[in-house]
């Protein structure tokens, strides 16, 4: 039913007035009973119902999504895609979203616009500098691409970063994973949703979960704005929120959850072609095909569910941005906006049954979800549809949190001396 | 391997000139002693041979006087000599820390100003105790003798940065008001 | 820029205070045996409430730990309790 | 030429001239111009040209509504990038550049792009540019998005000034409602502090020119502002509120001037009364993006503030009662005015890039401007960042303020109030937090959709070149909700922040999906109201006071004595002494710490004291190490560690007496542990019966280590028995020094004979001279963290942090006794018994050997194991260093299974390159710690 995107299809449309494109997805009433119900019209969301239906070949899903679709972090992110982690586990996780990214626009026949432009992280000392020679090992060992550029070589891919010595955090050199880049948040949502209705996902928009029906230890349906609908599964892909749902339903999360801002300025011509991140300056900026720059940092101090912000952090993260790239001083901020993200005690994933039969999370992806989304939707699509998990996501099981098996990225970095 | 000697400006120490800027004075003083007391506040006072230990916006008077740093925490300036170690019989910890902290001393109309650059300070909001962040340093600040005078306690490894600090807030508040303000 | 109420020390700029978890959060007794379910809980668990919440909160000046109930959502406070009990000022 | 200067009209100061450059060619203005008045004033029309397509743009707004003119401008040397030319002030010397113009927005040459628009409509790039893949054209396209052009230099000095007030009233907005609520709440005795983004307060009143309670407004304003000042109330102009933010704090923008870093005001209110006033809103017609076209209250501002006169054979479409005023007042200066009901007739601006006329319900109108108005929009911005509720008013058609937040309280145009009068007497009601009187307005409002029928294109986005056929097709794709809509077509994220756009596009979306606009209702209201330099955000946050480090008592000693000085845990330390390689240098201070004696400056050392009559209870508790046994006067080592059994920090305990203990951490973990053992104290403990004092910053401590220390000590008199017997190893002694306490300290951290002695700050130069004087007959040479690193690895100590990492428990570096014996509960205990604290496969602290001469390993470089289809790591390198004792290079590592194979080889893979490296403890230097205990 829906059109074919290409150029040709474009310029042959552009002579009928761009009449004939058809909806980009379908405004079903939800059926009363699916084989599997998402919870969250998010990019995880999106995508899980996509691989159930392309991989699995599983076709009576719901997605639901209380607001607009890709209206969470999925639109509220600074659209990073990179898969420089430290464990394995990591590794072959976010490397496997890379590798799907790579090949999504043609996938979907919608331009997510990756651009894999390169993902920059900064080393302004020596100590910093052995711990970067940990962390490309480690990543050249899990199978992933990483490199390391002296300062001569990091001037040469951006120029505009700070290399006077005079700088709070001189420029030493940096890591770099050239497949990383950025993405465009909206189209990945757009396009797995797209695709996902093409091949008959219900996408059900503006559907609030108020309720989580059990029977029997198990779940069974949920109570939504829309009226009660039934599944034989669920997954739930909600992020900042999934805390609201486990207390629904009644089971515990190791998730707090945190305010993570980011900032767009007024459109400026070509400034920066990478995306450079510092951890000694707590944040980080690339460029908007549109010109803006995009700039983010760490997470809000106070956690909360309030998608605003604060000015603390927004000084925080915006001083230290100057001093990174001083020219900066003088650009204008356009926006600023907050995502609700969801924290867990090692900043790793929960992919994994919830504890009530049933019910499946896809969760926990705190300030990295976004690059995540088609390894994420590709793992929880084969843990719905087959009851276990695929390989890759076996670690990311909640059950970590007994056995203490974590995967710590914010700590395998190591505080300095 | 880098040397960063030259990118740190040689530090002075205690050793520095005032600030003077549009009445405004700021000048590092070096009171004899500062006792930390920790325990029952009455027991504290007594320990100092003092009446009340200041919080703000109060205004501590004299050579010798005491401010509020918490709950059961107070800081005798300029107190008597009191052993170090455990009061067992007042049920008090006592410590020197004559030498931990420097205090800096800011006096004239826009003394007010300056302090407001780093900090929410408004004689508005009462607080029990003087301990506060200023502009991300963790700092006792107090008004000592009359409503224009401030005394501000650092930790010594931060007095250059804070002084730093504070020329350029005091250049700032100098330089105001400008043309906008009415 | 929030203000938060300690205490003691009356309302501060938010940057003054550190998170220190959710309250009534029990540490096991470790003198026994404690599960390891029961463990983890106490590390890993969190109720965090959309809406109102009750925490552990330090004012760092002057490292007073306190109870304080907020929404998450509104970000009004709603109150702050003591931790210790009660004493003269 | 149709937009011109009137002489005698405006608040400009007409007798003064100013030069200025725009596109290369010099133009005249005068002080209290903007960039915009200026240009309108010397006829110039087309001033820029929108993102996508191309087309020229004129003004159309007068202050932060104006989409269009955005400018590169420079002064002195000062480059800033896209300034609002409706709100940057004229200054001599200006050389101002249109932005995304080649060579100028007269003469565009990539205006060629309009001709290809067809095939760009919204969102054309998601269906395209697919194959064979982004990255590949992105490039191109870069080059032709963006505006202005960023100037990489730095502008020194270019520096914002932020400053905290608090006050009991703030009035955000200086038009008539807001003097009058400023001065009302002044005389009540409350402390005000008025905020107006224009430098001349009066907002909305120059351009109705009309009297106000029988004065000019001039005067009038004069007045409002004298009884404010003298009822102690405070006025800030040309500052603009642009964020509301939690628990009532509204951050204000003041500009200072072209060039200058605006001053960042963070106020806090107990109240705010919202007096932000109404903007004009645009038309949806047939090529209303035309030079020329015009919003009235745009048109109004030029004239009665800086006047300047639009056109001159003006067509006024408006769809409201204000039109006939509004002409009345154009033609009162000289225009030509013909006025036209909107709601009758589908127009259509005639004209490329002059304007000639107007198509209107059947009829050619000739003009050289269309002035146009849907309405009036409240600026209700800042209402909705504080999470106030919106009204829709039906009889605007608009929407006001409706539930308000926490103490804000609206008055004025921005409630829809657009009579003088009322408007005056809600602010009075606003101001004394009295109910707020609600008045019909006289304002009427005929509703109007935009046509769709008609053929030609109708702008809803100038700046962006989104059309109403761009959210026709938006719609029909089902980009149906209005954040789908904004996102896909663009739609208000333009550097206005769809102050113009937005209203017409929730107009256009109704009408298409047949709804009523608060049912397709609003997009998120988010700050700032208006683009902010990042500078403001900075302020004093720069260079050396961004993350300031912590600075020793003897560093003048350091220098004078020709230190490296580095960054060490938040502290400037000397890195190594001397002028030469660092290299050798470091060699140098290892070898005479070995040989004869090593003076160090540890006064970063944490030294927290902690007192009562639980004290040792306490203690016992947070370390991991038991400490109950500990006697006074004795030392021990031992780790804190998280609740996750991971270690936290290394540290030795001593205890002073009965009910005093000290933490010695390391430095960089001061606060940390501090905050801590607060906690803990307050957690489950008698607050009463145990204290924590961070005494750390009273103290230096300086160490002298080696076979020489003990001859050292004995020149300065400390007081104590030095002999080994009565001071042994891992003992504490209170001696003096100038006449004052001095701690001294029996530890070691290099594996020689070492004592610390720590004196109050004061005697610290003192003490250090003395020591140096003593020390260098002895062959003592002053020695800098990089030696001591070499020092401690010999010995195979570790940095928490370097040499573990957060993994890592105690009994991954061997000390395993409490995890196995400690009957009490301490910190971290449970955690150190889970599945995976008692794996076999954990990572331990190991020492690396290889070849003598070889080059060292490199930190960071990893261990392998190559049994599967790929490497697989099993640990790293932590340390790394020739070690100048043993004559050989020596590694720390964390190795999985590390004491299991002490003995063995294995492969450190760096990079791509693979080496060997025996297995061996890491402690390489006396093992039996004879001099240790020397």
């Amino acid at each position: 039913m829906s059109n074919t995107y290409s150029a040709f299809s474009l310029f042959k449309q552009a002579f009928r007035g761009h009449q004939g494109w058809q909806p980009v997805w379908r405004n079903p009433e939800p059926k009363p009973e699916y084989d599997i119900i998402i919870i969250g019209g998010g990019g995880h969301g999106l995508a899980t119902a996509y691989y159930l239906a392309k991989n699995h070949g599983i076709k009576n899903i719901a997605v639901l999504e209380k607001g607009w679709l890709g209206g969470g972090n999925t639109g509220r992110n600074t659209t990073v895609i990179r898969s420089n982690y430290f464990y394995p586990e990591s590794c072959a996780l976010y490397d496997l979203s890379v590798r799907l990214y790579e090949n999504l626009s043609r996938e979907l026949n919608y331009n997510v616009m990756f651009s894999q432009r390169g993902m920059m992280v900064l080393i302004h000392s020596e100590a910093e500098m052995e711990m970067a020679v940990r962390g490309i090992n480690a990543m050249k060992l899990g199978g992933t691409d990483a490199q390391l550029l002296d300062a001569d070589g990091v001037k040469k891919r951006a120029p505009i970063l700070n290399f006077r010595q005079d700088a709070r955090f001189p420029i030493h050199g940096a890591l770099i994973q050239e497949r990383g880049g950025t993405g465009r948040h909206d189209a990945v949502a757009w396009g797995y949703a797209r695709a996902a209705d093409r091949l008959g996902v219900d996408i059900i928009q503006n559907c609030e979960v108020t309720g989580v029906i059990v029977e029997g230890g198990r779940v069974t349906g949920v109570e939504t704005s829309l009226g009660k609908i039934r599944a034989s599964r669920f997954g739930a892909a909600i992020a900042g929120h999934s805390s609201v749902l486990a207390e629904m339903a009644g089971y515990d999360l190791p998730i707090q959850s945190y305010a993570l801002q980011a900032f767009v300025s007024e459109p400026l011509k070509p400034v920066i072609d990478v995306v450079a991140f510092t951890a000694a300056y707590g944040a980080y900026f690339s460029q908007s095909d549109k010109g803006g720059l995009v700039m983010g940092g760490g997470l809000d101090r106070v956690p909360s569910y309030g998608q605003r912000g604060n000015m603390p952090m927004q000084e925080a993260v915006l001083s230290g941005l100057i001093e990174f790239a001083p020219a900066l001083a003088k650009v204008k901020i356009l926006r600023q906006w907050a995502g609700i993200v969801d924290v867990t005690p090692d900043s790793s994933p929960v992919i994994g049954p919830s504890g009530i039969d049933g019910l499946y999370l896809n969760c926990g992806w705190g300030t990295g979800g976004f690059k995540a989304i088609p390894a994420g939707g590709y793992l929880f699509a084969h843990l719905l549809a087959t009851g276990d998990h695929h390989e890759i996501s076996r670690p990311f099981d909640p059950d970590r949190f007994k056995t203490a098996r974590l995967i710590d990225e914010g700590a395998a970095s190591g505080i300095a001396h | 391997m880098r040397d960063d000697s030259t990118r740190w400006a040689a530090a002075s120490g205690y050793d520095r000139p005032d600030i003077n800027i549009n009445g405004l004075q700021i000048s590092v003083i070096r009171p004899w002693r500062q006792t930390l007391i920790s325990g029952p506040i009455s027991k504290s006072l007594e320990l100092g041979y003092q009446k009340r230990a200041v919080g703000w916006p109060e205004i501590a008077k004299g050579k010798n006087y005491a401010i509020r740093m918490r709950r059961d925490r107070i800081m005798l300036i300029n107190g008597p000599a009191i052993e170090d170690g455990w009061h067992k019989d007042k049920g008090l910890a006592v410590s020197d820390m004559s030498d931990a902290c420097a205090v800096i001393q800011l006096e004239g109309v826009l003394a007010d100003s300056v302090l407001k650059r780093g900090t929410e300070l408004d004689i508005g909001i009462p607080s029990g105790s003087v301990v506060r962040v200023f502009h991300g340093f963790e700092t006792f600040i107090y008004r000592w003798q009359s409503k224009d005078i401030f005394r501000l306690h650092i930790q010594f490894g931060y007095l250059e940065s804070i002084w730093l600090l504070l020329q350029n807030f005091s250049n700032q508040a100098s330089a105001q008001p400008c043309t906008n303000w009415r | 820029m929030q203000q938060f109420p300690c205490p003691f020390c009356g309302l501060r700029d938010e940057r003054e205070f550190h998170f220190a978890g959710e309250a009534g959060k029990m540490r096991p007794d470790t003198s026994g045996e404690v599960t390891q379910t029961d463990w983890s809980r106490y590390l890993n668990s969190y109720k965090n409430r959309e809406g109102k919440a009750s925490e552990v909160w330090v004012h760092l000046p002057c490292q007073e730990y306190f109870i304080m109930h907020r929404d998450t959502l509104s970000m009004k406070v709603l109150g702050t309790e003591q931790l210790r009990r009660q004493e003269e000022i | 030429m149709s937009s011109s200067r009137l002489p005698g009209y405006g608040l400009i100061d007409h007798s003064k001239t100013l030069a200025f450059q725009f596109d290369g060619k010099q133009f005249q203005g005068h002080p209290g111009d903007t960039l915009a008045s200026a240009l309108l004033a010397n006829g110039v029309r087309i001033i820029a040209r929108s993102f996508k397509y191309h087309r020229p743009r004129g003004v159309w707004g007068a202050w932060f509504d104006d989409p269009n003119a955005i400018f590169d401008v420079s002064l002195n040397g000062i480059k800033i990038p896209n300034c609002a030319g409706a709100t940057t002030c004229l200054r001599d010397g200006m050389r101002v550049q249109s932005v995304n113009t080649f060579p100028t927005a007269q003469f565009d040459v990539k205006a060629i792009l309009d001709w290809f628009s067809p095939f760009l409509p919204a969102g054309f790039y998601y269906k395209t540019f697919m194959w064979p893949n982004w990255h590949l054209f992105e490039p191109t396209i870069r080059k032709m998005a963006g505006l202005g052009k960023l100037s990489e230099e730095i502008t020194e000095n270019y520096q914002s000034d932020q400053i905290h007030q608090n006050c009991d009233l703030l009035v955000v907005g200086g038009g008539a409602a807001g003097l009058v609520a400023a001065s009302a709440a002044a005389q009540s005795g409350q402390s005000v502090l008025l905020v107006e983004d224009h430098n001349i307060a009066g907002g909305g009143l120059y351009r109705r020119g009309r009297e106000i309670e029988n004065q000019p407004p001039g005067h009038w304003v004069e007045q409002q502002i004298d009884a404010i000042k003298s009822a102690g109330g405070q006025l800030l102009l040309a500052t603009t509120a642009f964020g509301v933010y939690d628990h009532n704090l509204v951050a204000l923008a003041e500009d200072r001037g072209f060039g200058r870093a605006p001053r960042l005001w963070k106020i806090r209110a107990k109240r705010i009364v919202m007096t932000t006033g109404a903007i004009d809103r645009p038309l949806t017609f047939v090529n209303n993006d035309r030079p020329g076209v015009m919003s009235v209250e745009g048109a109004l501002e030029f004239l009665g503030r800086y006047g300047v006169l639009a056109g001159r054979q003006i067509a006024l479409l408006s769809n409201n009662n204000r039109a006939e005023p509004s002409a009345n007042l154009l033609r009162e200066a000289g225009a030509n005015v013909r006025v036209l009901d909107a709601t009758q007739g589908s127009p259509a601006a005639i004209g490329g890039k002059i304007l000639r006329g107007i198509e209107f319900a059947a009829q050619t109108i000739a003009c050289d401007t269309i002035l146009a108005s849907g309405g009036l929009t409240p600026v209700v911005h800042l209402w909705r960042q504080a999470g106030g509720k919106l009204d829709w008013d039906e009889k605007i058609s608009a929407f006001i303020p409706g539930k308000p937040p926490n103490n804000m309280v609206a008055a004025g145009s921005v409630n829809g109030t657009f009579d003088l009068e009322e408007a005056m007497a809600e602010a009075r009601a606003a101001a004394l937090d009295l109910p707020v009187p609600r008045t019909d307005s006289s304002f009427q409002v005929k509703t109007l959709s935009p046509d769709r029928h008609s053929t030609g294109r109708q702008w809803i986005d100038f700046q962006h070149d989104v059309t109403l056929k761009d959210i026709e097709l938006a719609a029909r794709e089902n980009y149906a909700s209005v954040e789908h809509l904004k996102r896909y077509t663009t739609l208000g994220m333009a550097s206005d922040q769809g102050k113009t756009s937005n209203m017409a596009g929730l107009d256009a979306l109704a009408s298409i999906q047949n709804r009523s606009i608060p049912e397709v209702g609003t997009t998120t209201f988010r700050p700032p109201f208006i683009p902010v330099p990042l500078e403001l955000y900075r302020g004093a946050h720069r260079q050396q006071l961004l993350h300031p480090l912590k600075r020793l008592i003897l560093e003048p000693e350091h220098r004078a004595a020709g230190a490296a000085l580095g960054e060490y845990g938040g502290w400037l330390r000397p890195a190594w002494y001397g002028t030469g390689s660092s290299h050798e240098a470091i060699k140098q201070e290892v070898l005479a710490a070995r040989n004869n004696a090593a003076i160090i400056d540890a006064s970063p050392l944490g030294k927290i004291e902690i007192l009562g009559p639980d004290a040792e209870k306490f203690v016992n508790f947070v370390f991991y190490n038991t400490i109950s046994t500990l006697k006074p006067g004795h030392i021990r080592y031992g780790f804190m560690l998280s609740e996750r059994g991971i270690i936290f920090d290394d540290g030795v305990v001593t205890r002073i007496d009965e009910n005093r203990f000290i933490i010695s951490c390391s430095s960089s973990h001061v606060d940390s542990v501090n905050r801590a053992l607060e906690g803990w104290r307050q957690d489950g403990n008698d607050p009463d019966s145990v204290f924590v004092h961070d005494t750390t910053q009273n103290w230096s401590t300086i160490t002298i280590s080696g076979p020489q220390a003990r001859k050292i000590l004995t020149v300065l008199d400390l007081g104590v028995d030095l002999s080994p017997e009565a001071f042994p190893h891992m003992s504490f002694r209170q001696g003096n020094f100038a006449s004052d306490p001095a701690r001294i300290s029996r530890v070691s951290f290099t594996g020689d004979l070492s004592y610390e002695i720590s004196v109050p700050l004061s005697n610290t130069s003192l003490l250090w001279s003395a020591v140096i004087s003593s020390g260098k007959p002895l062959g003592a040479a002053l020695v800098g963290v990089e030696a001591l690193a070499i020092l401690r690895a010999e010995k195979g100590y570790i940095f928490v942090g370097k040499d573990t990492d957060g993994e890592t428990m105690p009994h991954d570096l061997g000390l395993s006794i409490p995890r196995m014996r400690k009957k009490t509960p301490f910190v971290g205990d449970r955690a150190l018994h889970t599945l995976t604290a008692n794996s076999e496969n954990r990572r331990q602290l190991v020492g690396l050997l290889i070849g003598k001469d070889d080059e060292i390993l490199t930190t960071g470089a990893h261990l392998i194991e190559n049994s599967g289809t790929r490497p697989r790591s099993i640990g790293y390198v932590t340390s790394s260093y020739h070690s100048p004792t043993l004559g050989h290079p020596i590694a720390l590592a964390l190795l999985e299974k590390g004491t299991t194979l002490t003995g063995k080889t294995v492969p450190v893979w760096n990079q791509g390159e693979t080496r060997q490296a025996k297995v061996v403890s890491p402690c390489l230097f006396d093992a039996e710690g004879g001099r240790l205990n020397a």
